[in-house]
């Protein structure tokens, strides 16, 4: 049968991979598969949710667009009978798609935070680059960092600036915080596109080795900025890993009608990646022994 | 601008000397949407044996639906000879404000939340786009802002006010509660009537609507000359200041229509809903045959368009094109459509 | 007749060959659709000599220059220059082989400047791009020679029409080309410009430049003709060198009868219909008042005729009457009833309508069809609740066709189909179908031919007959007198004098501040 | 549209009785946006001491060069009458195109791999992106395809090419390497002349020679003809065609050029780059106080208008505005600063 792969915009290496990963799995296992991409719009994605019921997909692998906004678009092909498994991020419903894989988020940020510290030090002001707002993982990730910096009274966050996930964003708002405060001692990014902005940014400032830079996804140009020293850390997302795992439960319930795991919300744990095991690297978004 | 066009009608060479053929000539060029249409019915039929049924028509005509009305409101103001770049915003902030009147109005004063009808949702909404709407026409009729420019600025500032009402959050219980007697909001969305969803009569009957405004009534007659030429349609008693507030105002509230539609659809409504479908809604009414000088342009015609566009861009999903040609596919055609489209102008139009 | 003439290099001395056709036109024929606009004409345009073209409107003048001046390509037919067949690819084209035009519609950039307009197109080269000092020079020189105190820097879209037809006689005459087309290049102009403007052309044909000059100001014409050729229909039914032909024989030809515009008719004057008080308005520039505190009454069924040099500031008076403009003091009374608060819309619905003077800018919806811009002014009336009447409609345009003589294929026909006169027309069928009580005219015989105009005046006497007020502004002497009860003279935004019926010629010139010469 | 400017010319009411103090006036008038952007560099130097710093103004300069740049190709389509939605896209392809160039060019029929010095890259870019445009200016002038959807079209095509190409990811290494002899790329992005960056010396000698161009070439003249007046123009003898297909070609290229910039200062490339972009240029060159009808604007105003822009966003940056206020203050100021301009042209314009 057809399995649906809806991701949010493969222009994005993380996206890319997350729906690579899973259309090859799904093969693998002899089903056809098609990715498409919603780009972030709920209608876009409530389309190709009608697109993949008029298809009659046999199971639908989907990286929601927004926590609240893709309820409706899942319960629609919920109520065509076509079995939703929710890659990446989460809807605030339950009940509704059979799982919901995400990274621990929570913890990846923790991890990130921690990371981050050791790297920049206790004390000193920092600047954050916060994600695309109406995405739920931004301010998961901005409160993940939040519980562990605070921990620090001597750090300082000096600014916040939103830049959507993009690194032209990142690299302009990175110019103007620097601006603003000029005496910062480390930046800490939602994700590696807006922290590879700001390493563009602050190379041009020549203020790179003054400066600490903190990513999250594990993005190849991440590890690659990680390998340089350039970036302290990146947190590896385990998109690989779900996207595959997604698929996998989608097969086992198509077949026994039974995801295999017990529980719908499953997280799986984020990793650390720094220039001593950067090394271990072997593809996009995996990270070996 | 204007002089040019004046000039093509007077001294424009046509040295082509062709026969007045012009009413069947005219009927099949004037079809040059339809025929594109077609094109892609039998093109995805045969690559797809899931796109040519009547429940994919449905579904994809009640995506169309969105488009369309937002087109319907680019349409009377291209035909006015203007532009409307803050549809999309308008959408956005109408979902968003109907979800908060669903959620309940409290009213801080009194203490007490009040939670209006579905019925009186629906009226407000409106009204907010229709606000919104002729603030753009204020700008541009009264204080002679350039549409593009006027239209821009307010896409901006209703997406900003969008963002801030929400905090960037997304309304997700649209639903109402029996006990607060303000259920029905997904009506719209997920019922049919004989078969058709909601959505796609209300696209129905609006272009009907527009239409029959357009061909029958003053108001039309109004619009279309004041977008051929303001000054002789103004010294003619056409009340041309009326005229373009008015289809700001329109537009806008279809806008808002369209927001409405899409969060019932969606049973959720977000402040990033809409983003960049001003450019769909004018591909659509270009494809459709208008001009965007203004004064050519007919209902018809835009809602082939969106059609065209609507059924290009489900297809291409159906039959599993990857995203990135799905962009590539999508510029050509619009670009092929409109291609016959002046080639119909370039021939058969006016005549010097 | 067409003999192979030397074309190589300057133009020969006017001499014993004087005479000789240096381009002329075999069998050319041109046809939009099945409209055949012309039907195999000859034409010959002879060496240093003015040869004019008569024709009432659509009989084919445009159409025929604009393929001699390489703007259109023929259907038909061949073009001879020098005695040889050539076909102009283009108007540069054209212009290069020494033949240049001006257009009956004005064909200026308004953003850019006199002298840019001027140049545009074939600017002069310095060291550092193109030598603005040297065109600004020039451009100058021309407006010396036409008498004319426009400054070369001035934006076009700030100038009066008049003006801008000068700006564009101007720019025909900077080419030095050694045929030159006039496409009623006068129809905006008052007297004394079309003196100068004679003056210009009588120096070209003695530097053996040739002419050809289309006015519907048969008169006018007459004074430089030196050969006349009539078209009718696409074709050419008459020819004659100056010496054979008169007014008579022009309008014998022309529409085949003998016209005579008549003297203003019998009405019976009525009650005030429009009472003008202390209009002032100022110049948005500064300086003096475009309309300065003027006074006028006109009665029902008088028709009064504005006199005025390009400029006198009738165009102000009438817009500012119509709405278009707004008065800085003095009222407006239609019917009794002050009307200077009210919109156009509103006044159009009281019965005051106006002809604007600038067809193609003011008067005309370029995207609509010839019976779309008849109803235009009058939707209220075939609109029965919401919607409009399609046989209430067509009944009105039928109407409107006929009585102002549009020569058309039909009121579905776009209105860029018709030729420069009948589109006058339909301006003036559509002000006239608001059934108006007071009609303000401006300029309204600007391109229409002797036969319409004949036409008007008569529909014109007719319903001031029954009470319509009329005020006709102009700048021909003659209309004044043939049809108005009653003449103001116009200067400088003031009445500077006023006549009845019996006055001359020569009295009205010179209230205007007009040389007499004229 | 076009009527708006014809409209406000004429027959708004002019109760002023203002003295013929054109040029002083005009003077004043003509530089709303300077005092825009004056006003915008008091507020926020009163905001925050970090604003009025060289090192920021520099800073923010740099950030203007794209901008800038784009709007340099942009005024030159505006004032033929065009628009043109592909310069964002366009940027993309180049820096993508520039990025495949510098990972080497494999030929592989005779399996080597080609590592262009980096002017070579840089001209083949250009080329690359005159190309495109081209295509533009082909379909406008040539097909008569309306410039918004030619543009339109080409935007998206040109946007899935670049995603295609690089298959979504972002080119990440552009430095080259010594033993290629292709190193230098960063220079523009990182270097400094005298202190000022690169990418502001590239955008002020583009804006110089874009300006000399447009005041003092016979080309200008054309530019400015034909926008005003496109039968007029093409009766003088001005090659409007040519005209139309070299400006749409330059902005082209300029977004080419842009492209290079950005990839240069982030030293990568990635296929989605320069979203939205046309917009902010378009913007500039309004706020600049050229009108999208064709033939008024000029490099000065053009270049103060994406200092504007450019300025009051970092600004809100800088004194730490929410992101959603920022959208907000946008767009106010972009209506703001054009209706200033609008009251210019409904007060100075023709008489009839
Ligand atoms: N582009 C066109 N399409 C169709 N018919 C046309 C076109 N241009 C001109 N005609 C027709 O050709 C005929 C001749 O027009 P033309 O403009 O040459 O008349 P004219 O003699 O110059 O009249 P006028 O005195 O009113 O200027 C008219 O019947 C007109 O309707
Ligand atoms: N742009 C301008 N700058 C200065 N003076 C102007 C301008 N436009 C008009 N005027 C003045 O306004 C007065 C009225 O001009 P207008 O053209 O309206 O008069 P008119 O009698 O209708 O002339 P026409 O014969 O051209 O119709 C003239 O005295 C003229 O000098
Ligand atoms: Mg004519
Ligand atoms: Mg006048």
């Amino acid at each position: 049968g057809l399995m649906t792969i809806i991701v949010n915009d493969p222009a994005n290496p993380y996206w890319f991979t997350e729906g690579e990963v899973a259309k090859a799995t799904a093969e693998e296992l002899g089903y056809t598969a098609n990715v498409a991409a919603h780009k972030g719009d709920t209608n876009a994605e409530s389309t190709l949710i009608d697109t993949a019921i008029t298809n009659k997909s046999v199971a639908i692998i989907l990286d929601p667009a927004n926590a609240d906004g893709s309820v409706g678009a899942v319960k629609k092909a919920v109520d065509a009978g076509i079995p939703v498994f929710l890659v990446n991020a989460e809807i605030n419903q339950e009940g509704l798609a059979k799982a919901q894989l995400v990274s621990n988020n929570a913890q990846g940020a923790a991890l990130g935070a921690q990371a981050w510290v050791e790297a920049v030090g206790d004390s000193g002001k920092y600047v954050e680059l916060f994600g695309n707002p109406a995405d739920n993982n931004a301010l998961t990730r901005s409160n993940g960092f939040e519980t562990v910096l605070t921990q620090y009274p001597d750090l300082e966050k000096v600014g916040r600036e939103v830049a959507n996930w993009d690194r032209t964003q990142g690299y302009q708002k990175a110019q103007s915080l620097l601006q603003a405060n000029p005496d910062v001692i480390g930046v800490i990014s939602g994700n590696d596109e807006m922290a590879l902005g700001a390493i563009a940014a602050l190379k041009e400032a020549g203020k790179l080795d003054q400066v600490k830079v903190g990513g999250f996804d594990g993005s190849p140009d991440a590890v690659e900025a990680v390998k340089a020293g350039e970036m302290q850390y990146t947190v590896l997302q385990p998109v690989a890993i779900f996207s595959a795992e997604a698929v996998r439960q989608a097969d086992s319930f198509i077949k026994t009608g039974e995801t295999g795991v017990d529980t719908e919300k499953q997280l799986f744990d984020c990793l650390l990646i720094t220039k001593d095991n950067a090394d271990n690297y072997t593809a996009a978004f995996v990270l070996g022994e | 601008m204007r002089e040019t066009k004046d000039m093509s009608d007077t001294i424009v060479a046509r040295p082509d000397g062709r026969k007045r053929d012009f009413n069947i000539g005219r009927l099949l060029l004037e079809g040059r949407a339809f025929f594109a249409l077609i094109a892609i019915i039998v093109v995805f039929s045969i690559l797809s044996p899931n796109y040519l049924t009547i429940g994919n028509l449905l579904i994809m005509a009640s995506h169309v639906a969105i488009y369309g009305i937002l087109a319907i409101g680019m349409l009377l103001v291209i035909l006015n000879g203007g532009i409307d770049l803050s549809v999309g915003s308008i959408l956005a902030l109408a979902g968003v404000a109907a979800g908060a009147m669903m959620q309940g109005i409290e009213l801080q004063a009194m203490g007490v939340i009040l939670y209006p009808p579905v019925w009186a949702v629906v009226v407000l909404t409106c009204v907010l786009g229709a606000l919104v709407g002729a603030v753009n026409g204020v700008l541009v009729s009264i204080f002679k802002v350039p549409a593009f420019v006027a239209t821009l600025g307010v896409m901006y500032v209703a997406r900003g006010v969008a963002l801030l009402m929400t905090n960037g959050l997304t309304y997700n219980n649209l639903s109402g509660r029996p006990e607060l007697g303000n259920t029905g909001f997904d009506w719209i969305g997920f019922n049919r009537i004989a078969g058709v969803p909601i959505s796609v009569i209300v696209l129905a009957v609006l272009a009907i609507l527009g239409g029959l405004m357009l061909s029958r009534s003053s108001f039309g007659r109004w619009l279309y000359a004041s977008g051929g030429n303001e000054r002789a349609a103004e010294l003619s008693g056409v009340p041309t200041r009326r005229v373009k507030i008015t289809v700001y105002t329109l537009s806008g509230m279809l806008s808002a229509i369209a927001g409405l539609v899409l969060a019932s659809q969606l049973t959720s409504a977000g402040p990033t809903a809409g983003m960049t479908y001003e450019l769909t809604a004018i591909a659509a009414v270009v494809i459709g045959g208008a001009a965007l000088t203004g004064g050519r342009g007919t209902m018809r015609g835009t809602m082939l368009g969106a059609f065209v566009i609507g059924f290009l861009s489900d297809g291409l999903v159906i039959i599993g094109v990857s995203s990135y040609w799905q962009t590539v596919f999508t510029g050509a055609v619009i670009v092929l459509a409109v291609l016959m489209n002046s080639l119909q102008y370039g021939r058969g139009g006016r005549k010097s | 007749m067409s003999r192979t003439v030397n074309i190589a290099g300057e133009m020969p001395e006017g001499g014993p060959d004087a005479r000789q056709v240096v381009l002329a036109a075999r069998h050319v024929s041109k046809s939009y659709g099945n409209v055949h606009a012309l039907k195999g004409v000859d034409f010959d345009i002879h060496r240093g000599q003015v040869t004019t073209l008569f024709g009432e409107n659509g009989a084919g003048k445009s159409t025929l220059m604009k393929i001699l001046s390489g703007v259109i390509q023929p259907t038909g037919g061949e073009i001879i220059l020098d005695g040889r067949p050539v076909s102009f690819g283009s108007a540069t084209e054209a212009r290069d082989r020494g033949i240049s035009i001006i257009h009956q519609e004005l064909s200026l950039a308004p953003n850019l400047s006199v002298r840019d307009n001027i140049f545009m197109g074939r600017e002069i080269s310095g060291a550092t791009g193109v030598d603005f000092a040297e065109e600004e020079r020039q451009t100058r020189k021309l407006m010396q020679d036409l008498e004319e105190d426009i400054d070369p820097l001035t934006p076009v879209e700030e100038l009066r029409l008049g003006q801008q037809q000068i700006v564009e006689i101007a720019r025909a005459l900077s080419v030095n080309s050694r045929i030159l087309i006039m496409d009623e290049p006068t129809s905006a102009l008052s007297a004394s410009e079309v003196e100068v403007l004679f003056k210009v052309v009588r120096d070209l044909t003695a530097k053996g430049v040739s002419i050809v000059y289309i006015s519907h100001h048969l008169e006018e014409a007459l004074t430089i003709t030196d050969h006349a050729v009539v078209l009718r229909d696409g074709t050419m039914t008459a020819y004659g060198p100056r010496a054979d032909i008169d007014l008579e024989w022009i309008v014998r030809n022309m529409v085949g009868d003998n016209y005579d515009l008549g003297s203003p008719p019998r009405t019976r004057l009525g009650h005030p219909a429009l009472s003008i008080r202390n209009l002032t308005l100022p110049d948005p520039a500064g300086g003096f008042h475009l309309v300065d505190g003027l006074s006028l009454d006109v009665r029902a069924g008088e028709i009064v005729c504005i006199y005025g040099l390009m400029g006198a500031g009738r165009t102000e008076l009438l817009e500012t009457c119509a709405g278009k403009l707004r008065a800085s003091a003095g009222e407006i009374v239609l019917e009794g009833k002050e009307i200077s608060h009210l919109s156009i819309a509103e006044r159009i619905a009281r019965g005051l309508a106006l002809v604007p003077e600038d067809r193609q800018r003011d008067g005309l919806v370029q995207t609509m069809s010839v019976g779309e811009n008849l109803s235009l002014a009058s939707i209220a009336s075939f609109t029965k609740g919401l919607f409009t009447r399609k046989a209430a409609e067509r009944t009105l345009i039928d109407a409107s066709i006929r009585e102002v003589t549009v020569k058309t294929s039909g009121p579905d026909a776009p209105i860029g189909s018709l030729s420069g006169g009948n589109q006058q027309k339909v301006v003036i069928g559509k002000m006239l179908a608001t059934r108006p009580r007071v009609i303000m005219l401006d300029e309204p015989s600007r391109g229409i031919d002797i036969g319409a105009k004949a036409e008007v005046f008569r529909l014109l006497a007719e319903e001031a007959r029954q009470g319509l007020a009329v005020i006709y502004s102009t700048s021909e002497v003659s209309e004044c007198l043939s049809i108005a009860h009653r003449i103001i003279v116009m200067h400088k935004g003031r009445i500077s004098a006023e006549f009845d019926s019996t006055v001359t010629k020569e009295r009205i010139m010179a209230a205007s501040g007009e040389s007499v010469a004229a």
